[in-house]
């Protein structure tokens, strides 16, 4: 094995790793991405709903995929909002409450608009699949009840919600893996009459590809496409006391990581080409490297 | 009487819930409801048995005397301090004042999200730093697949970062795109054909009554 | 996620979400971060305490969350809601009261029979409810999937080769809108599918052809893991970078050990993320002394 | 391949009505495709399938849109049990040998000669998990190699449960090379449950015993590569096999060979010959050359049509499609 890899201590690589993020980032430079094709035609469906269309948006995921996903959830709540539509928020992940509880708290009170008539919140709902299954087929057997244990009866939003989805033109998820945007494609996509977007992190966007723009009609992958959505949500979204946009600081933030995601990948991709040159020249010529 | 009975009630809901798939009217879709919910159900209350099994293998090694036992403790009482609290909101145990303030949810979301959020975030993160590691010591283009697999990622990783396409004069991005629907896509929807074509199997033999191994355990 | 602007000092102990983060909390979640990281240095006391501290919480967070939404709302609200209505709408079918509240207790009797796996592991009882949780997930996940990842891809597949909007070549073309781009990319595609369901068929003869095909497959999927590969990379970056995002929002003066507002080199080094580093370089530093002085071998 | 005949005339011949009739088949053209797809459409009605663009709205006893899929799903049901009682009966079905599984015995024969132990990590996942009852099967084959060349095995697991069954492998394995005394139980090691540390006490055993071949079949999460770096730094031959596709880009860029997805099966059907498996490997080869068949015939269909006079006209790939319940015509595959 070649002596200099051997004995390399890779903690020198963790920290090259460290230094190089916590530097760049605090550089604090941003840079602007073209919007994938994929990502335009997330936006398109949205900007095609009529007010007033209701929405049901899923959280599936977690703390270790909120960092891909929560600005692309913030920004769709402020797009929903702005555009007038109506949401209904579930969960099939049971770590995801709690940030979409922050959210709505955060975003709503920007757009005027008030619980039970413009958004409901109906919380997590366990079995993966099952869970899928249940709400596809019938919102209000899988929800007696709303995640602040209000009644059907008292949100006014729900009147106009029936069973097979029907009062629901489109679905989002914001998917880090499973359940997610699969499961979602094969228990409600097919069987019912909504369209459906996704946001997902970067481990599962290249399955969607498969399902794209038949079956999905179009996605958010990773924080790239997360920062490219945000790019054309954050003009959309209301204006805060200061005049700022509310969405402009969670896209100048996505903004200012894709400089340090850049170099990162350059620095990985370094790794693998050093790497590859020294294993390459040290390997023992007498032929007898493995296949 | 043991494994019967078992069998018989996978085959009864299996079969029912399959009916309502493709007859999804009148009483079918009732039964299909009220079975989910049952899985629902009973998947939650498994979960929780899963929890009492993990609590009794710790209470155990701490009595054994095992190296950890501190750290066992420790895990035993933010278990049980962050149960309690949850369970006391729940339930309303807490003072009506305190409720009629924060709402019954306060105590669990400030848990989740200064203790829970940051341990589970940094543990995924910490893979970054193994990525890097394995980048250099690991990953060798040894053979024409590895080699591929190795120049496929690095267009990938280019062509989704601004410096990919400054560097490469707006090719990174354009390869990129062609990878990603004309050649992943396609290797993709091979892999799900093939993997649901797994799923179908396993469920038409537990749905049939065939498949016994889940009853062993 | 810091909230854009710190209008309201952060107090040291604060239930309200939308306040910005408490002074305690900050404190908290830069140490547990900070102890999860020290593993890379090698496994230490502070990373067991984070691990065993996450095992603990995450464990109890799941177990309420699968207790409240999973147990008490299909059982008790259930059955109270449907307690005090003439008939209930199950999945969109309207089915007396009584009838449903009598489902949902035998749902009652199964759950305390899987409950009993607790006090004797090798009863039959657990073994019905469990078997009705197979039955029920087999079959939906079986339906599902084979019409919307079977049938419906293999559907939605058939189209043609050739596109009658795209553009002859011309100056201003991109090569990407051009006819024979279109057919060029669909026969890749198409080859490239049929080749890797051609390389996952295991029990026919090997004739060359299915050799060939199975090698053009094996092309395709390694270009389909490359870009997996490369999306990860992107994606575990990410996780990093919000990590040390995070870290940098609490280097805020107001969370500084002395609290006050003015930032400055005293505020950055007595915050939290700053701090506690020191403090723990220091402590693994001081362990790896001691362990060199007891055995003298590598550290 | 009568079977296949008769798949394709049930597909074809049976009809089936689609939730979203393709709109540029909408208008009844004069063609022989357009009085098919409008006697679908009617058939469609009589049966009280679901109008177009109400996957919902079926009112009849079936769902018609869902016919293709109990169609296929019943297809591949007989063929599975017809293909497994010729395996049960002892009918040769041919399948073929994985390389994986060639490589796997080289492994344990270099482990052999440089007189090291053998590393088997069967995936991380517990026993419920479909791939860790398929490790058990493969671990009892590499058990019997070993106990044929007296080398040391090593298993470390992650789940108690799993453990009592790698040890039931092990011994079997060892039974089957007529050598019960190569089993030892303390080499069947549970190390944590938890993720990480469970990937730090494997590069524990890496580090110290030395194996000179590591083995990695199973489920694994996003612990795989940190198993496959610390294994190729230790200068081990690897293999690795898992189904589940997301861990497969790290196994093949860190191992000397790897066995991805649905090998994975065939190996462990290779190995054991269980009739079940090998019943239902030969029914998925069937459907997937099925699926080649109707795709090739629907682009071909397309195609020609495309480039036909009156393409906006229905054509016989759309008839195709209808009967697949497949969505709108228009959009990129």
């Amino acid at each position: 094995m070649a002596s200099v890899i051997a004995n390399f201590d890779r903690r020198w690589i963790f920290l090259a790793v460290g230094l190089l993020v916590v530097s760049l980032y605090a550089a604090g430079i941003s840079s602007e991405l073209p919007e994938s094709e994929y990502v335009r035609d997330f936006h398109a469906t949205l900007e095609a709903l009529p007010p007033g269309a209701i929405v049901l948006l899923s959280a599936d995921f977690d703390p270790a995929s909120a960092a891909e996903l929560l600005p692309m959830y913030q920004g769709v709540i402020h797009h929903l909002f702005a555009r007038d539509l109506r949401i209904v928020n579930v969960a099939t992940w049971p770590a995801a409450p709690p940030f979409t509880q922050k959210e709505f708290a955060r975003i709503a009170p920007l757009y005027g608009k008030t619980y039970g008539v413009d958004w409901v919140e109906l919380g997590f709902l366990p079995g993966d699949d099952v869970a899928m299954g249940s709400i596809g087929q019938s919102l209000r057997s899988a929800y007696p009840r709303d995640d602040r244990r209000t009644s059907w009866a008292d949100l006014p939003l729900l009147a106009d919600v029936g069973d097979n989805m029907r009062g629901i033109s489109l679905l989002i998820t914001a998917s880090a893996g499973y359940p997610g945007i699969l499961e979602w494609i094969a228990q409600v996509g097919g069987r019912y009459d909504v369209t459906l977007l996704a946001g997902t992190t970067a481990v599962q966007t290249p399955d969607l590809f498969a399902f794209y723009p038949l079956q999905l009609k179009g996605f958010l992958g990773a924080a790239t496409g997360a920062t490219q959505y945000l790019q054309l949500a954050a003009p959309l979204a209301a204006r805060l006391p200061t005049g700022e946009g509310a969405l402009d600081e969670v896209r100048d933030e996505n903004q200012r990581r894709m400089l340090v995601q850049s170099w990162a990948h350059i620095l990985i991709l370094a790794l693998i080409v050093v790497g590859n040159v020294i294993y390459f020249r040290t390997r023992v010529p007498t032929g007898a490297a493995r296949r | 009487m043991k494994r019967e009975i078992p069998i018989l009630l996978t085959v009864l809901c299996g079969l029912a819930v399959t009916w309502s798939f493709f007859s999804p009217v009148g009483v079918s879709s009732a039964m299909n409801a009220e079975l989910l919910d049952w899985a629902q159900v009973f998947f939650s209350v498994a979960f929780l048995l899963g929890i009492a099994n993990l609590v009794r293998i710790s209470l155990k090694q701490v009595t054994a005397g095992h190296a950890d036992s501190p750290y066992k403790l420790v895990m035993l009482a933010v278990l049980f301090g962050y149960l309690l609290a949850g369970l006391a909101e729940i339930h309303g145990w807490l003072p009506a004042a305190f409720t009629e303030e924060h709402g019954n949810k306060a105590l669990r979301n400030w848990g989740h999200a200064k203790i829970f959020v940051p341990l589970q975030a940094t543990m995924f993160s910490l893979l970054a730093f193994y990525i890097a590691s394995a980048a250099f010591r690991a990953f060798r283009a040894r053979s024409l697949e590895a080699t591929l697999l190795l120049t496929a990622g690095a267009v990938v990783m280019l062509g989704q970062v601004p410096i990919g396409d400054e560097l490469t004069g707006g090719w990174a991005s354009r390869a990129l795109a062609f990878l990603m629907v004309h050649v992943n896509g396609a290797g993709q929807k091979a892999i799900i054909m093939g993997a649901t074509l797994g799923v179908l199997a396993t469920g038409l033999r537990i749905v049939l009554g065939i498949e016994r191994s889940y009853l062993s355990e | 996620m810091m909230p854009p602007l710190l209008q309201v000092p952060p107090s040291f102990f604060s239930l309200d979400s939308s306040a910005p983060p408490d002074v305690l909390g900050g404190w908290i979640a830069c140490f547990l971060t900070l102890a999860v990281f020290s593993f890379l240095y090698r496994d230490n006391p502070f990373y067991k305490l984070a691990e065993h501290v996450f095992i603990g919480l995450g464990t109890a967070y799941f177990a309420l969350q699968y207790y409240e939404q999973g147990v008490l709302q299909k059982l008790q609200t259930h059955i109270v809601d449907a307690s005090v209505l003439e008939t209930v709408k199950l999945g969109g079918h309207e089915v007396p009261a009584d009838v449903a509240i009598g489902l949902r207790a035998a749902a009652v009797v199964l759950s305390g029979m899987l409950l009993l796996r607790l006090v004797a592991p090798s009863s039959w009882a657990p073994r019905w409810p469990l078997a009705i949780m197979v039955g029920v997930y087999a079959a939906l996940k079986m339906t599902g999937e084979t019409q919307s990842k079977l049938v419906l891809l293999v559907g939605n597949s058939i189209q043609p080769i050739v596109s009658s909007e795209a553009l002859p070549f011309g100056p201003d073309v991109r090569i990407e809108q051009t006819a024979l781009w279109f057919t060029a990319t669909k026969l890749i595609y198409y080859i490239g599918l049929i080749c890797v369901l051609g390389h996952f068929v295991f029990t026919f003869r090997r004739t060359r052809t299915l050799a060939a095909v199975s090698r053009i497959g094996v092309v395709t999927l390694m270009i389909t893991f490359g870009s997996m590969f490369g999306f990860t990379v992107l994606g575990r970056i990410a996780l990093l970078i919000e990590r040390v995002a995070m870290l940098k929002d609490y280097t805020a003066p107001e969370y500084a050990l002395a609290g006050g507002t003015q930032a400055g080199l005293l505020a950055t080094v007595l915050s939290p993320p700053v701090l506690l580093t020191v403090l723990m370089v220091a402590l693994l530093a001081l362990g790896a002394l001691r362990r060199r002085e007891r055995s003298p071998g590598p550290a | 391949m009568p079977t296949v005949a008769l798949g394709l005339l049930l597909a074809l011949g049976l009809q089936a009505g689609a939730p979203a009739a393709s709109e540029a088949g909408a208008q009844p053209g004069s063609g022989a495709p357009a009085r098919v797809l409008a006697w679908l459409e009617e058939a469609d009605a009589s049966l009280g399938g679901a109008p177009a663009g109400d996957p919902a709205g079926a009112t009849g006893w079936i769902d018609t849109a869902k016919l293709p899929t109990l169609i296929t799903a019943l297809l591949f049901g007989l063929l599975m049990f017809r293909y497994q009682r010729r395996a049960a009966r002892g009918v040769e079905i041919p399948i073929r040998r994985i390389p994986g599984l060639d490589a796997i015995d080289e492994a344990i024969g270099r482990a052999t000669e440089m007189g090291r132990p053998v590393l088997y990590v069967p995936g991380i996942d517990e026993i419920k998990e479909i791939q860790t009852i398929y490790s058990m099967m493969i671990l009892r084959h590499v058990a019997r190699k070993t106990a044929e060349f007296g080398t040391t095995l090593i298993v470390p697991v992650r789940d108690s449960i799993v453990m009592t069954f790698a040890e039931e492998a092990v011994k079997g394995g060892c039974m089957d090379a007529g050598r019960p005394d190569a089993f030892v139980k303390d080499n069947i090691r549970y190390l944590s449950n938890e993720q990480f540390a469970y990937c730090a006490g494997v590069a524990g055993i890496m580090a110290r015993e030395k194996p000179a071949a590591n083995l990695m079949l199973g489920m694994f999460f996003a612990e795989s590569l940190i198993l496959a770096e610390t294994g190729f730094m230790s200068g081990a031959i690897q293999v690795a096999g898992t189904a589940k596709q997301h861990q497969l880009p790290f196994f093949v860029a860190a191992c000397d060979y790897t066995i991805m997805g649905e090998e994975y099966f065939a190996v462990t059907a290779y190995l054991t010959r269980e009739p079940n498996l090998l019943g239902t490997i030969r029914a998925g080869d069937v459907l997937k050359i099925l699926a080649v068949a109707l795709l090739v015939a629907g682009i071909v269909l397309a195609t020609v049509h495309a480039l036909s006079a009156d393409p906006a006209a229905p054509g016989w790939a759309d008839v195709l499609r209808k009967l697949l319940a497949a969505g709108g015509g228009g959009g990129s595959a």
